[in-house]
């Protein structure tokens, strides 16, 4: 079963993408799943996430990752689901599925793909309030923990 | 011709989402630069930040990495992710 | 919001679970989830397995394991929904989800409380074969698995 | 009264799942397995596995942890996972 890749604004269905997965082989036996949602920050109000990407290269760069995880680890199919544009409070922005035969490779290529999306991928976030708006600046803390996958 | 991209906060400041530049002079990644910045102070400004990144075909590269025509060269600033 | 802790033998909907997550809290940026299947076996052909539990016990270690969870990881709500009487291949286990704010602390505490119900909590598994069936013998790298979580 | 439950293979092989025993006599978990093993040798040789585990009152237990009248206590095979 092919993977899939999809960068879009359109929202996506857990359960659909689930379900899909669920049929592709006799020998799954384990899926992890991954949701992000746009989360308030404690210290002032935000009003939504606007992710602006490089179209083209994003799914490129994705396809090379999904690539990469399949190589690591025995997992069967890989679902990666990306939203773009401006996402509310509470709104989901990012699916990352994966099957395989074993909970362990699952959970360890889902991880391995969403910090890739979060520290290498080219998205960029604004950060959007009632009043204002702002680009949010790397954050180190995310590339340590994707550095923390190189062998 | 050569096709530049700009992206995210470098877009907005810009003000602008793509230049076609001619490809005579151009060899590489700094040749784009150069021909980007001698537009004016603003561009010279944005272009000189030390955090920025290429891509060449939508492949990352390096400042002295070949460009050549028919090439799309991107700048951007670190991704942010999503 | 309460966590969620079910033994039973109907199956459940990720979609409508998943749901229930993501209104919980507006801190959630991160909801890290498994599906366990029912998978088949290269060397013979499985037609099903046969899940027993001991009613009461296992709710009961379930809570304990998602208290430690809760102590150990900045996490907001635990999903934990596992099946047990006759499930055919291809059928549904087990659910668990976890929300966040942060996806570290989602996918750790999610992978930990499989582990531990693959090892620890009181289920027994059969295998269901066309003319016979045999009860699965304890697996040594389950146990590894689950001892690497332990401080 | 001390209710006594078996699970997976061994309630199978036992083809019973509860027990219901006199408490007198009975102070710790070996008393339980000693009063059942004194039901027959089929009853001896199953509850003289070495990996069987005990619970009291839904709490992991062990050989000397001890019973007392009202309690419940489980006797299985090691688990499994689902």
């Amino acid at each position: 079963m092919p993977h899939l890749i999809i960068v879009a604004e359109a929202d996506f269905n857990p359960a659909d993408l689930l379900e899909q997965l669920h049929v592709a082989s006799p020998s799954v036996g384990a899926v992890a799943s991954f949701v992000g949602v746009v989360r308030g920050v404690a210290d002032h109000s935000i009003e939504a996430l606007y992710i602006e990407h490089y179209p083209g290269m994003t799914e490129a760069e994705i396809s090379r990752i999904v690539d990469q995880a399949t190589q690591r680890w025995d997992i069967e199919t890989v679902q990666v689901y990306h939203r773009v544009g401006r996402l509310a409070l509470g709104e989901r922005i990012v699916w990352v599925a994966v099957s395989a035969p074993h909970r362990g490779d699952s959970f360890a290529a889902c991880e391995f793909i969403m910090d890739y999306l979060k520290t290498r991928a080219t998205f960029w976030k604004k950060e959007c309030f009632q009043e204002s708006e702002r680009w949010v600046e790397q954050c180190q803390s995310d590339l340590d923990k994707a550095s923390d996958w190189q062998p | 011709m050569i096709v530049v991209r700009f992206f995210a906060a470098l877009r907005e400041v810009l003000g602008v989402d793509t230049v076609s530049l001619d490809a005579d002079g151009i060899s590489c990644v700094d040749d784009v630069l150069s021909s980007l910045s001698a537009r004016g102070d603003e561009w010279r400004d944005a272009l000189s930040a030390a955090n920025l990144l290429v891509a060449i075909n939508h492949a990352h590269a390096h400042a002295d990495s070949p460009v050549q025509d028919g090439d799309e060269v991107a700048i951007f600033p670190p991704v942010t992710g999503g």
